[in-house]
């Protein structure tokens, strides 16, 4: 719990730290660090009730699509809130007829859905299909670090969910489902409904992060913005930095988000083989995530 | 008519090909548990030794199958060996991010040997064709389907009749069962994950003649094979074969047939897909 | 052959179960043991088999001592294991689920295992290419104990062969492994049915929250007060 | 005494003759353009190379890897402006990326001097920025010099249809509704279908285009479809009298595959040119990689350097307007012929580099490229049907 809130307060006060000449570079990337660990901790929200989504790269893509071809027409805020709800509105779909499936019946239907939303946004006559579609800068460019504070208010925002999902009763509805779901019906769990709520809080948080990146990326082609790679990386993040807990994914995302931009730009060349092996090693030496390394409380 | 027969046998090739990379990741799946995301590097290093042994030591494709079958064996199982075996007992998510993080390396790693450029071998018979009446079948593709079945004949052969085959039945069914009748499981995992490997290895090959050998090559026949895997029903090997020849068939119809469906072939792929999963929820509700 | 158990302590966890067994099962003989739910039979089998590593205490086949040895190891020396909820391989044929017996354990005797097996359960001979999962209880037990045979092991473990079987059953198969015994097969039968596993064995232990409490000749164990009290409601 | 003294004031007239820049190269070195990337960055390497040796300017490259995906290329992008500190920057490879640099680029003000990004829709990203220099091409360029060589199939050679397999993403698509709409104004008939690239499933589509009898096969793709194409056209019995692909690089090997023979397409660049900078180039890139690239970005990367490092000297200044301004004026003959900068066709951006006249088609012929169309690039004729049947 301080260890949450140390975190939030770091990124809160991030760009009025004395940072050098490094200032504007780790505002960057602690910009996409706020939006990938978001997009890590919805995910690690759905994970908790036993459903592995590979959908998330979608609901990321739906609310970047839905913010940036409404932006131009209602500002920014709007914009946002609407290309969040899009994303839920597929939260909505998906869920409602496959949150029945399990494991990974469940996982490839998630994705299955995914290359279809992409296919949509590729053919679909106005999203700019394969060529792309330009997207202004958040509040018309004029304040600097808008970006920054609306990834930060998006990780909060992630933050709050997963907390209280993590002390409220529904903790253990989510656990519950995860563990038997025979024994959640038992006790009166309503298990779709748990499953699909948790599918609905992770896709609006998921949305919001692909919003906030459209504005920044000022740029989306379907194959990017619903890429597999952004489902995946949801994924890995809360598995490297502990499941089912708040810390974890927020751990996960700084140390392998921040990893992946530091060896890019000093490894340069087949940096990436560095990072499979120590993914691969993180499993098999921290098989609970760097939360086991820190002798976190176990989820 | 015509067309349609020829879009059909089209499809059907394809099948064959889709089928044996499909049938060694659902063995991976059925008998050890493990969902391999890297199971299509299995399938790039196939590619890649083709390729290195045609353009270096001019050695026929047809040569390298059998080599490719036994070096991706060999890569299959120290796989197991060194990074599966530690895991077998960890959490489903743990597993799955270890593939993903071999996936990651095993594609980095021929980037960075190789390079991202795309690589292609040329026998003499890459473009010969047989010509049926109105109908034309790639001798290659015909080459590849004819093989994959036969692999998958003497996969099913060995599964029923070999004892090894039956153990690694055994092994998926009931593991403590099969370790009272003097099975070692442990072998038997060894051996279906370096068998996974090879059948990928193998088709590896086959690629490296119809398409090419690049670091990515795997990326898109590991999904696929999961969404075959998983219509025909986890751990079914006998539904691999006619999973795939669904999904190969409703590829070639819909790019026959649809006016630009070309493009819309792999949203079709997981459309058919995701409907066949909505179908399953709903029957085993 | 002789089977012997030596202050055996095991447990799941950190819960012991068994505080010192003693026993043993020779060759040609059916040994009952008996006890009450919970009071450690099937962790007693479950040890001697590897299926549970024991925390001390010794399990000799024929004066080799199995420590560390796995459950495969164990069936190749002829220690077989009929274990509770028959474990079939239930989407392969009766046939396979028999061929599976004999493949590892005694490759070249499957034609003299079937001859055995068939000649012990003429019902499974019928049923011999239906897939195991669709059996009946009864058939499914024989079938786990024919499987069992199928490996030719010279001692015998079998865990409640009678449960969910009717009287009629369960007394069948009883006698089956009655006629095993006298085949030259030491075997350690754990039974409910107390009545009708003393009436098949020649001697018997009677198993008391981890202990041996009691220990001697079937009959004598049967007219027991303290084993015809708690046992046999009489 | 005096004579050491005579020495350091020399020493020091040519240090200030000297002009040091400082350059931040920004490419795709991971992810999907990596290819390109790298051959780009061998060429810029190599021209920073030969000027140092110069002794004129003194360039020092800071190369950071934009990974072909926006989320990484802004941050390093940042780091070259805020920590590296330098004015100008080469890079912008891939269409989406540089539209994602478009923000940075405009709050920190370099000149920006780009390598790629042939979709017009970065143009309209950049309009009004004043030290935006656009080497490469634009889409609408590539569509009319590949328009000039259909024109000249209609015309000389009777080609009457053209069947069209284009990738759906934006390298296919993006410019297929003109190609399509001025085809049919030259007088073709035309049948389009998109495909996904790696797929390497064309049989359904080709089977399809038998009824149509094209005389051109026109594949706008990637390299990892060139092989399927080529083996597949044949399979299906297609016959085409021309196989004609437009991918940004080929694949390792092809022209040493028999199937590659009289397979026809557009470059801006191949090592066999004849003319003397592309020569010069190609012995110096040998000289240093030990082997010849044949990716046309080694080049333009080379040409980059080259017209900068002429600039800055020209400029005698690191400022970066005054270089731009150098650059502006500037006149030079490079591998793919003169270079110089002219408003682009739109009005849109000012300082526009390579046209359409870069573009020439090429033919497999015997297992290397030759140069086929326009005649005063051509070095043979071209082959007109292709000879697509083995034996």
């Amino acid at each position: 719990m301080r260890g949450v809130f140390a975190f939030l307060l770091l990124f809160a006060l991030l760009p009025f730290l004395p940072l050098g000449v490094w200032r504007a570079f780790l505002l960057d990337v602690g910009l996409f660090v706020l939006l990938f660990t978001a997009l890590a901790l919805s995910w690690d929200l759905v994970a908790r009730t036993g459903q592995l989504s590979l959908a998330h790269g979608a609901f990321f893509g739906l609310g970047a699509y839905g913010t940036g071809l409404l932006l131009p027409h209602v500002g920014t805020l709007p914009a946002l809130a609407l290309g969040a709800l899009l994303a839920g509105l597929g939260a909505l779909l998906l869920g409602s007829v496959t949150l029945r499936l399990h494991g990974l019946y469940f996982a490839i239907a998630s994705l299955a859905f995914s290359e279809v939303l992409r296919t949509l946004a590729l053919k679909l006559p106005f999203t700019g299909g394969p060529i792309g579609l330009p997207v202004p800068p958040p509040f018309g460019g004029g304040l600097p670090l808008a970006g920054y504070y609306l990834a930060f208010a998006v990780l909060a925002l992630a933050v709050a969910l997963s907390l209280w999902a993590e002390k409220s009763p529904f903790r253990l509805a989510q656990a519950a489902c995860r563990q038997s779901e025979a024994v959640a019906r038992v006790l009166g769990v309503r298990v779709v409904r748990v499953k699909l709520l948790s599918l609905f809080l992770g896709s609006l948080v998921a949305g919001l992060s692909g919003g906030v990146y459209a504005m920044k990326a000022l740029f989306l082609s379907p194959y990017e913005a619903f890429s597999l790679a952004r489902a995946v990386e949801a994924l890995v993040i809360p598995i490297f930095g502990g499941l089912y807990t708040t810390l974890g994914p927020l751990l996960g995302g700084v140390v392998l988000v921040g990893l992946e931009q530091a060896l890019r730009l000093w490894i340069q060349e087949g940096y990436l083989v560095v990072y499979g092996a120590l993914l691969v090693l993180a499993i098999l030496f921290l098989p609970k995530g760097l939360l086991g390394l820190l002798g976190g409380r176990r989820g | 008519m015509e067309l349609l027969l020829q879009t059909f046998l089209n499809g059907v090739l394809m099948a064959g090909v889709y089928a044996l990379v499909a049938t060694g990741l659902a063995l991976s799946l059925g008998v050890v548990g493990i969902v391999n995301f890297a199971h299509g590097e299995f399938l790039m290093l196939g590619a890649y030794l083709s390729y290195l042994l045609f353009a270096f030591c001019g050695v026929d494709p047809l040569l390298s199958l059998g080599l490719a079958f036994l070096a991706a064996f060999l890569v299959g199982g120290l796989t197991y060996r060194g990074l599966i075996r530690p895991v077998l007992r960890a959490p489903e998510l743990n597993q799955m991010l270890l593939t993903f993080g071999l996936s990651v390396f095993l594609q980095n790693l021929a980037l960075l040997l190789f390079g991202a450029d795309t690589r292609v071998v040329a026998p003499p018979y890459q473009a010969a064709t047989l010509a049926l009446g109105p109908f034309f079948l790639g001798a290659v593709p015909l080459g590849a389907f004819l093989l994959s079945l036969a692999l998958l004949l003497a996969l099913h052969a060995f599964l029923t009749r070999a004892p090894l085959g039956l153990a690694m039945r055994a092994v998926a069914q009931n593991r403590l069962a099969s370790g009272l009748l003097g099975i070692e499981a442990e072998g038997v995992y060894l051996l279906t994950f370096g068998l996974s490997a090879a059948l990928a290895g193998v088709a590896g090959v086959m690629l490296s003649v119809m398409l090419y050998a690049s670091p990515t090559v795997g990326f898109l026949f590991t999904l696929k094979s999961f969404a075959i895997v998983a219509l025909a029903g986890l751990g079914n090997l006998k539904g691999v074969l006619p999973a795939a020849l669904v999904l190969a068939l409703a590829e070639a119809l819909v790019s026959t047939y649809v006016p630009g469906g070309g493009g819309l072939v792999e949203a079709v792929f997981f459309l058919v897909l995701f409907l066949a999963l909505v179908g399953r929820a709903w029957r085993g509700a | 052959m002789r089977l012997e158990v030596q202050a055996l302590e095991t447990g799941y966890g950190k819960a012991q179960v068994l505080f010192g067994v003693d026993l043993g099962v020779e060759a040609g003989e059916l040994v009952a043991l008996l006890g009450a739910n919970g009071a450690g039979k099937t962790t007693l089998l479950r040890a001697l088999s590897g299926l549970l590593r024991p925390w001390k205490g010794r399990v000799l086949l024929d004066g080799q001592d199995l420590k560390g040895l796995s459950p495969a190891r164990r069936a190749r020396l002829g220690l077989g294991h009929v274990p509770e909820g028959r474990q079939l391989f239930p989407l392969m044929t009766v046939e396979e689920n028999l061929r599976l017996g004999a493949a590892f354990l005694a490759p070249g005797r499957e034609k003299e295992g079937y001859e055995r097996v068939y000649a012990l359960f003429p019902r499974l001979a019928e049923r011999r290419r239906q897939l195991a999962g669709t059996l009946s209880g009864g058939e499914q037990q024989m079938l786990a104990i024919g499987r069992a045979l199928m490996g030719f092991p010279r001692i015998l473990l079998v865990d409640e062969p009678s449960l969910g079987l009717s009287p009629r059953l369960a007394e069948e198969v009883l006698l089956a492994l009655k006629e095993v015994a006298r085949g030259g097969v030491g075997v350690l039968l754990v039974e409910q049915n107390v009545a009708l596993s003393l009436e098949v064995a020649e001697r018997g232990y009677v198993l008391e929250h981890g202990r041996v409490v009691l220990e001697g000749p079937a009959q004598a164990l049967a007219q027991d007060p303290r084993v015809r009290e708690a046992y046999l409601s009489l | 005494m005096r004579k050491g003294l005579g020495l350091l004031v020399l020493l020091a007239g040519l240090a200030w003759a000297q002009t040091s820049l400082k350059v931040g190269v920004i490419l795709p070195l991971s992810g999907a353009s990596a290819v390109a990337g790298k051959a780009a960055l061998n060429g810029i390497q190599l021209a920073a190379e030969e000027a140092n040796a110069g002794g004129k300017v003194r360039l020092e490259l800071v190369v950071v890897d934009d990974g072909t995906d926006p989320s990484k290329a802004v941050p390093a992008f940042t780091k070259l402006m805020t920590v590296d500190k330098v004015d100008i920057v080469i890079g912008g490879l891939a269409s989406g990326v540089t539209f994602a640099l478009s923000g940075p680029v405009k709050q920190y003000g370099p000149l920006f001097l780009v390598i790629g990004a042939a979709s017009s829709v970065v143009e309209q990203a950049f309009e009004g920025y004043p030290l935006f220099f656009h080497y490469h091409p634009w889409d609408y360029h590539n569509v009319a010099a590949a328009l000039q060589f259909f024109q000249y199939l209609n015309r000389e050679q009777g080609a009457k249809k053209v069947a069209i397999l284009y990738e759906d993403g934006p390298f296919g698509s993006a410019g297929i509704g003109v190609y399509k709409q001025q085809l049919e104004k030259l007088g073709y008939q035309v049948q389009a279908e998109p495909y996904k690239t790696g797929s390497g499933q064309f049989t359904p589509i080709l089977t399809r285009f038998r009824a149509f009898q094209p005389d051109i096969l026109y594949w706008i793709g990637y390299d990892v479809d060139a092989l399927p194409i080529a083996a597949q056209t044949r399979q299906v019995g297609l016959r085409p009298k021309l196989i004609y692909g437009a991918p940004p690089s080929w694949p390792i090997g092809f022209e040493k595959n028999p199937l590659s023979q009289d397979v026809a397409g557009m470059t801006a660049w191949l090592p066999t040119l004849s003319n003397l900078e592309s020569r010069r180039f190609v012995e110096a890139y040998r000289k240093k990689y030990g082997e010849v690239t044949e990716e046309y970005m080694a080049p333009m990367g080379y040409v980059i350097v080259k017209s900068l490092a002429l600039a800055a000297e020209r400029a005698g200044s690191p400022d970066k307007n005054r270089i731009a301004e150098a650059l502006a004026g500037l006149r030079l003959n490079t591998p793919f012929g003169p270079l110089s900068f002219k408003p682009s066709d739109t009005g849109k951006t000012r300082y526009q580099g390579f046209g359409p006249e870069i573009w020439f088609q090429f033919q497999y012929i015997q297992g290397t490229r030759r140069p086929v169309f326009p005649k005063e690039k051509a070095s043979v004729p071209l082959r007109y049907p292709g000879e697509y049947y083995l034996r």
